[in-house]
């Protein structure tokens, strides 16, 4: 069993880390405004072109691609903000209205993408090539890359929103709007940041999705919804919530192929997914009450 | 709704009933049905999110599983095609019945997302059970409607013109009845204020129960008259881009208002259809309605028929 | 002596109803205002209206001789304008350590927070002691000693309190009281809303009492009513 | 089903202003209906240059039969009934549309009926299952409706006897005759995957290892490649076409490979395969119905694709070519006919043709209407990625190289 187990294991923190490193960026745009941004795979896909386009149609190389994918995906998310989100602040349908203007922002990046970039398929540089050998399962040193960096991230972000000021005012802000106001915090200005880190998560998905699958303009659309499961598991609570569904998720997904092959595993998720919220209307790590 | 507006939904009527005997060629009138199709689509979702408050994210899923029914019944069981389509209206409201099952207790933004991972699940559903649904590759070549030796497939979409804008008309005027009637105000009510559901011990659970169904039944049905029309069933039906674009002829339209997005569907069909002629217009037309919405959304959250309203100086009541 | 806010003819309201109409007061430097009245009067309103929550549809506010009719709640903070809001539940998932260095967030407040820090704990010794606890685990008195606690750390020149001491018990309000009087004692410029008139006299220079949205009088200590007249005023006339 | 006579005598009162009869004009239409946005796009597009670049050397040349030609897009998106049914009707009201071309639309084909009620000429170039279902039980009532692509039969039939020769001539040492085989569910690669499990069983091998992958994205194939590890088989083979998963599948497995020789569908045929797999694809094998011939093997193929490249600066994957010569045929059908409103004899003449194309002898099966493959049609072609670059070494006649033993076998 050793020698199916262990890959095993690898997928699923493989998994895990890509969906952590996605939903957490849902996660913090939800704890902090209240919006659910239906274009947060857009936002990586975007990325992901960007970094194409700087690494390999310009030349510059795969850390100036990273940055400006990342940076193209920042600004594209503060716009969504200016644009799509802010002016439906206080109104009083907002959370229902921004996943209408998300979701459309998502079909303009998407289609713009296609005008734009063509159809045909693209891919980006590995950051570093070979293998690496995990307790015996061998793995493409870019994917253990991954599974280093998605903790390391994850944990930036959460001694970022523990321990800085700006990051606590995020936090402070998501709990209650109007004494963030009262302290001096510019709330509006917040929400920028909130979208502006949660679009920097998304462009990081992306460049490194980017070099293990083809870039297509629908590149984030499926981890988008693999995304939705890990927050709507998690409960959009907390970023610790997050994570933690995220990686039960990624470990699911992986033992249910190796169980019940690749075949109905998206079934059984999404039935579990609906049983735990018939049970725990707020999520398996969310509160109990509303 | 007010006189005004009674009177411009019957003249809509007639005009569009008298439509075929000036639109002769096949491409028009087919335009026009696949318009009725997707209005019937929207004014009964409009009956959840708009007058219901209730954002169900799976509507589409609905009509897909009208789509099925009418496909599945009429080659695996050989049923009568018109049998096979009210069949759909029956299967989409036991479906409903069961989403609501967890959606009555949800709030917000947690019904977006289960009802959305209910329309996946049914997706994966009909792709796993290829032996019955055909898969990825769908069912075709259904049969056509027939009465007696009138083959409806034989004359350049006559008849199938009506019976679409008949589904439309009944289910328009069904759901103007529910907005008027007792359960409609209240549903009225409770979207507006909440704390008026508790202060008058009205149960949210029922209401969303009710409304799921009764927004279900026409959608499944349409979903039928889909599968017969176009003799052809593929799971694109559960997919994001139907549901992409009735909802924004939903939220264009108006929501809450139920003629707006039967209107918005007929404008946004043709106009994406004029848009699918010109050479490189194939993605930017998707662009321009999405912004069509966000343009909406931010200049007239009541949708166009709210600025007809305005413009005909007769107050939206809804 | 000299303006500290001047607010004047301040109409404003939630969507198309309006709660304010047309409301004068003010406060010089170094003195300590009380404003009573009713509930549902628009004492909260005008709070939220100086302190830039609320827009108003009229009127202007005039802090320190700068105009902040339409300033952001934050610059108002950075300029020491701080509210502290009734009931305030402020971060619930945040500890209440945690909440006081956030809250010394403007650029003025953050000079010499940690000083402003070690007073707050002398005023409160209950908030040093609970300084790992979340906020949404203390109790109302301790909520309440946190939400000034908050704005002392916001390094105010002009401290809004509202209703303080609402809903606690007798030993508590007391020692709220006292704490309330030993700010004022040092000199920071005081509103206060209260329910207890009898404390704001004792506390405050002058006191308005807010009814309809409108100023309905101002008290100083030239006509400093009886107790009777407070409940009067309260209850109206027909009251007992 | 309906039967074409018949059509025409129950539409005849209505005919007079319903029919839209091809007026007899200077320019012809050709219709492209083509994914050209959406998840297909990339296939879509080739499409359209494909028929654009023919249109284009036609009316350079001066038209055909004092016609020229002018290319009309209808985009079928996402492939959703509706979508391809609209776009469908768009082109077939026009009246100047003098033939429709395609290399699929829907995955179903349903749309060959409307093209058959309004006998329109309608060239297709994929899921030759779905359009020999539709024509097969009555092909008379489709004189106009021809497939470019062959029956998919030799996909399933034609693998063991390659792999088995290249084992008998030495090229490659099997240890066992053994399987291990994966698909996606979709109805070409199921169809494709059965097909094979049958074919070779019946050939005397073990089946090891069969899944199933649920049709669309898959990133991780690591749970069927341990399985493969456990017991290494001596063929593997993966019948997903998605080059996204294809290449994900084989540098999944070039991180532990087993001494088995890997076969990939279709997938590594797409351009950007090669670009994107670099080194990690050299080894794998795959085959081809219907594609393009590589150029040294084909005047034909080097000239069209040569001209594509020339035209659009990238190379064509199948469609491009399939699509220029849909067009070329049907001008050569008019050309003979010389009446482009009598689309029936045009219709029939293509039926009775025999071509040179890009992608060999183009001739069609009375029975199916799909073109006919083998020996004096289309050739299954089955290539090896060797260091970047696509060798055809079987069939014989065609081929540009021989197979090498995979780098990871050695």
């Amino acid at each position: 069993m050793d020698g199916v187990l262990i890959p095993t294991l690898v997928s699923g923190l493989l998994l895990g880390s890509l969906y952590a490193l996605m939903a957490s960026g849902l996660s913090l745009i939800w704890t902090t405004l209240g919006v659910f941004n239906f274009a947060h795979g857009a936002l990586m896909t975007l990325g992901a072109y960007i970094a194409w386009t700087v690494t390999e149609q310009l030349g510059l190389g795969l850390a100036a691609g990273f940055v400006a994918g990342i940076g193209a995906a920042v600004i594209a998310g503060v716009v969504i903000e200016l644009l799509l989100v802010r002016p439906f602040y206080g109104s009083r349908n907002m959370m229902l209205i921004t996943v209408m203007t998300t979701l459309a922002a998502s079909t303009i990046i998407e289609r713009g993408i296609s005008v734009i970039w063509g159809p045909r398929l693209k891919q980006l540089p590995r950051v570093i090539d070979g293998q690496v050998n995990i307790l015996g399962a061998p793995v493409s040193a870019h994917e253990t890359l991954i599974i280093v960096l998605a903790p390391a991230v994850l944990l930036a972000l959460w001694w970022y929103t523990g321990r800085t000021r700006s990051g606590r005012s995020l936090r402070a802000v998501g709990q209650n709007q109007d004494s963030a106001a009262l302290i001096g915090i510019d709330v509006p200005r917040t929400f920028s940041l909130a979208f502006g880190l949660s679009a920097a998560l998304a462009g990081v998905t992306g460049v490194l999705l980017g070099s293990i699958r083809f870039i297509t303009p629908g590149l984030g659309a499926d981890p988008l919804v693999n995304a939705m499961i890990v927050v709507i598991f998690g409960g959009l609570g907390s970023l610790g919530a997050t994570a933690g569904a995220a990686y039960v998720i990624g470990m699911m997904e992986a033992l249910l192929v190796l169980w019940l092959g690749l075949y109905w595993t998206p079934s059984v998720l999404f039935v579990a997914l609906i049983a735990v919220l018939v049970f725990r209307p707020n999520g398996l790590f969310g509160k109990v009450s509303a | 709704m007010t006189r005004t507006q009674r009177l411009f939904a019957l003249a809509a009527l007639v005009l569009l009933a008298i439509v075929p005997f000036f639109v002769t060629d096949s491409y028009t009138r087919h335009v026009f049905i696949v318009a009725f199709i997707y209005a019937t689509v929207a004014v009964n979702w409009d009956l959840s999110l708009g007058l219901g408050g209730l954002f169900n994210f799976g509507h589409v899923a609905f009509f897909g599983i009208g789509v099925y029914t009418a496909a599945i019944l009429t080659t695996a069981l050989d049923v009568s095609p018109w049998i096979a389509i009210p069949a759909g209206g029956i299967t989409a409201a036991i479906a409903a019945l069961i989403i609501a099952l967890p959606v009555a207790k949800l709030q917000g933004i947690y019904v977006v997302l289960v009802t959305f991972a209910f329309g996946q699940l049914c997706l994966q559903i009909v792709l796993s059970q290829g032996d019955l649904t055909g898969g990825a590759e769908g069912l075709v070549r259904l049969p056509y409607l027939t009465i007696g030796d009138y083959k409806f497939i034989r004359d350049f979409k006559f008849a199938y013109y009506y019976l679409a804008l008949a589904i439309l008309a009944v289910s328009v005027i069904v759901l103007l009845l529910i907005a008027q009637s007792p359960f409609g105000k209240s549903l009225r009510a409770v979207r507006d204020n909440p704390d008026y559901a508790a202060s008058r011990g009205i149960s949210v659970a029922r209401q969303r129960v009710l409304v799921l169904v009764a927004s279900s039944v026409m959608t499944g049905v349409v979903g039928g008259f889909y599968a017969i029309y176009l003799r052809v069933a593929s799971p694109e039906v559960f997919g994001f881009s139907i549901a992409t674009l009735v909802v924004s002829m939903v939220l264009i339209g108006g929501a809450g208002s139920i003629i707006g997005p039967a209107i918005a569907a007929l404008a946004l069909t043709f106009a994406t259809e004029a848009m699918a002629g010109v050479r490189g217009m194939e993605e930017a037309r998707f662009i321009i309605v999405a912004v069509a919405m966000i343009v909406v959304l931010q200049v007239a959250p009541g949708g166009v028929v709210d600025i007809f309203g305005r413009l005909l100086g007769s107050g939206r009541k809804t | 002596m000299s303006r500290l806010l001047d607010v004047s003819g301040i109409h404003a309201g939630y969507g198309t109803v309006p709660v304010l109409h047309g409301i004068d007061i003010h406060l010089d430097k170094g003195e300590a205002v009380g404003l009573f009245g009713p509930n549902g009067h628009g004492k909260s309103t005008l709070l939220r209206t100086i302190s830039g929550l609320l827009r108003p549809s009229r009127g202007t506010v005039t802090f320190d001789g700068q105009d902040i009719t339409t300033a952001k709640p934050s610059a108002i903070v950075a300029a020491g304008l701080i509210h502290a809001q009734q009931s305030n539940t402020l971060f619930g998932d945040m500890g209440v350590e945690e909440t006081l260095e956030l809250s010394a967030f403007s650029p003025r407040a953050r000079d010499g927070w940690k000083d402003r820090l070690a007073e707050v704990h002398t005023l409160f010794p209950r908030l040093a002691e609970r300084r790992r606890q979340k906020a949404k685990t203390l109790s109302g008195g301790e909520r309440q000693m946190l939400s000034i606690g908050c704005a002392l750390m916001c390094a105010p020149r002009l401290l809004i309190l509202d209703e303080p001491t609402l809903g606690l018990s007798p030993r508590l309000k007391g020692e709220l009281c006292a704490a309330i009087a030993e700010i004022a004692k040092k000199g920071v410029p005081l509103i206060v809303v209260e329910q207890d008139v009898e404390f704001l006299l004792t506390l405050t220079d002058r006191l308005y009492l807010v009814e309809q949205g409108e100023v309905a009088r101002e008290i100083d200590g030239s006509n400093a009513p009886d107790h009777q007249e407070i409940m009067d005023m309260y209850f109206g006339e027909g009251a007992h | 089903m309906f039967n074409r006579r018949n059509f025409l005598a129950t539409t005849a009162l209505v005919a007079s202003f319903g029919l839209p009869a091809l007026a007899q004009a200077d320019v012809i239409k050709i219709g492209v209906l083509a994914p050209v946005s959406g998840p297909a796009a990339a296939d879509g597009q080739e499409m359209v240059n494909g028929a654009q670049m023919a249109v284009d050397e036609l009316n350079a040349g001066g038209g055909v039969a004092g016609h020229t030609f002018e290319l009309v897009v209808g985009d079928a998106a996402d492939q959703s009934a509706a979508a391809v049914a609209t776009a469908a009707e768009r082109l077939l009201g026009d009246r100047d549309m003098g033939a429709i071309v395609t290399g699929y639309a829907s995955g179903s084909n349903f749309e060959i009926e409307m093209m058959a009620e309004q006998e329109m000429i309608y060239l297709v170039s994929a899921n030759s299952a779905q359009t020999r279902d539709i024509i097969s039980e009555d092909p008379d009532a489709f004189p106009t409706i021809w497939s470019f692509t062959p029956s998919f039969d030799a996909y399933n039939t034609g693998v063991l006897p390659v792999i088995e020769g290249l084992a008998a001539d030495g090229s490659v040492d099997l240890p066992s005759k053994t399987l291990a085989l994966i698909s996606s569910d979709n109805p070409y690669s199921k169809t494709i995957a059965e097909g094979l499990v049958e074919s070779f069983t019946a050939g005397g091998w073990d089946v090891t290892v069969n899944d199933l992958v649920p049709f669309g994205e898959v990133g991780d194939w690591r749970g069927f490649l341990a399985k493969v590890r456990q017991d290494p088989p001596a063929v593997v083979i993966n019948t997903d076409y998605l080059p996204g998963n294809a290449a994900a599948f084989m540098s999944q497995f070039m991180e532990q490979p087993t001494d088995s020789l890997v076969f990939i569908q279709y997938a590594p045929s797409v351009p950007e395969f090669l670009e994107l797999t670099k080194d990690a694809s050299s080894g794998v094998l795959y085959n081809l119905l219907g594609g393009t011939l590589p150029t040294s093997a084909s005047e034909r193929a080097k000239d069209v694709i040569g001209k594509y490249v020339e035209t659009f600066g990238n190379e064509p994957g199948a469609y491009g070519p399939a699509l220029y010569e849909e067009v070329m045929l049907y001008a050569a059908g008019l050309a003979a006919v010389g009446d482009p409103a009598d689309r029936v004899a045009i219709g029939e003449w293509i039926g009775q043709s025999s071509t040179e194309t890009a992608a060999g002898t183009m001739a069609f099966d009375p029975e199916t209407h799909l073109a006919v493959q083998g020996e004096g049609g289309i050739p299954l072609q089955f290539y090896q990625i060797q260091d970047g670059k696509r060798v055809l070494f079987a069939p014989e006649n065609y081929a540009d190289g021989s197979f090498k033993l995979p780098p990871w076998m050695e």
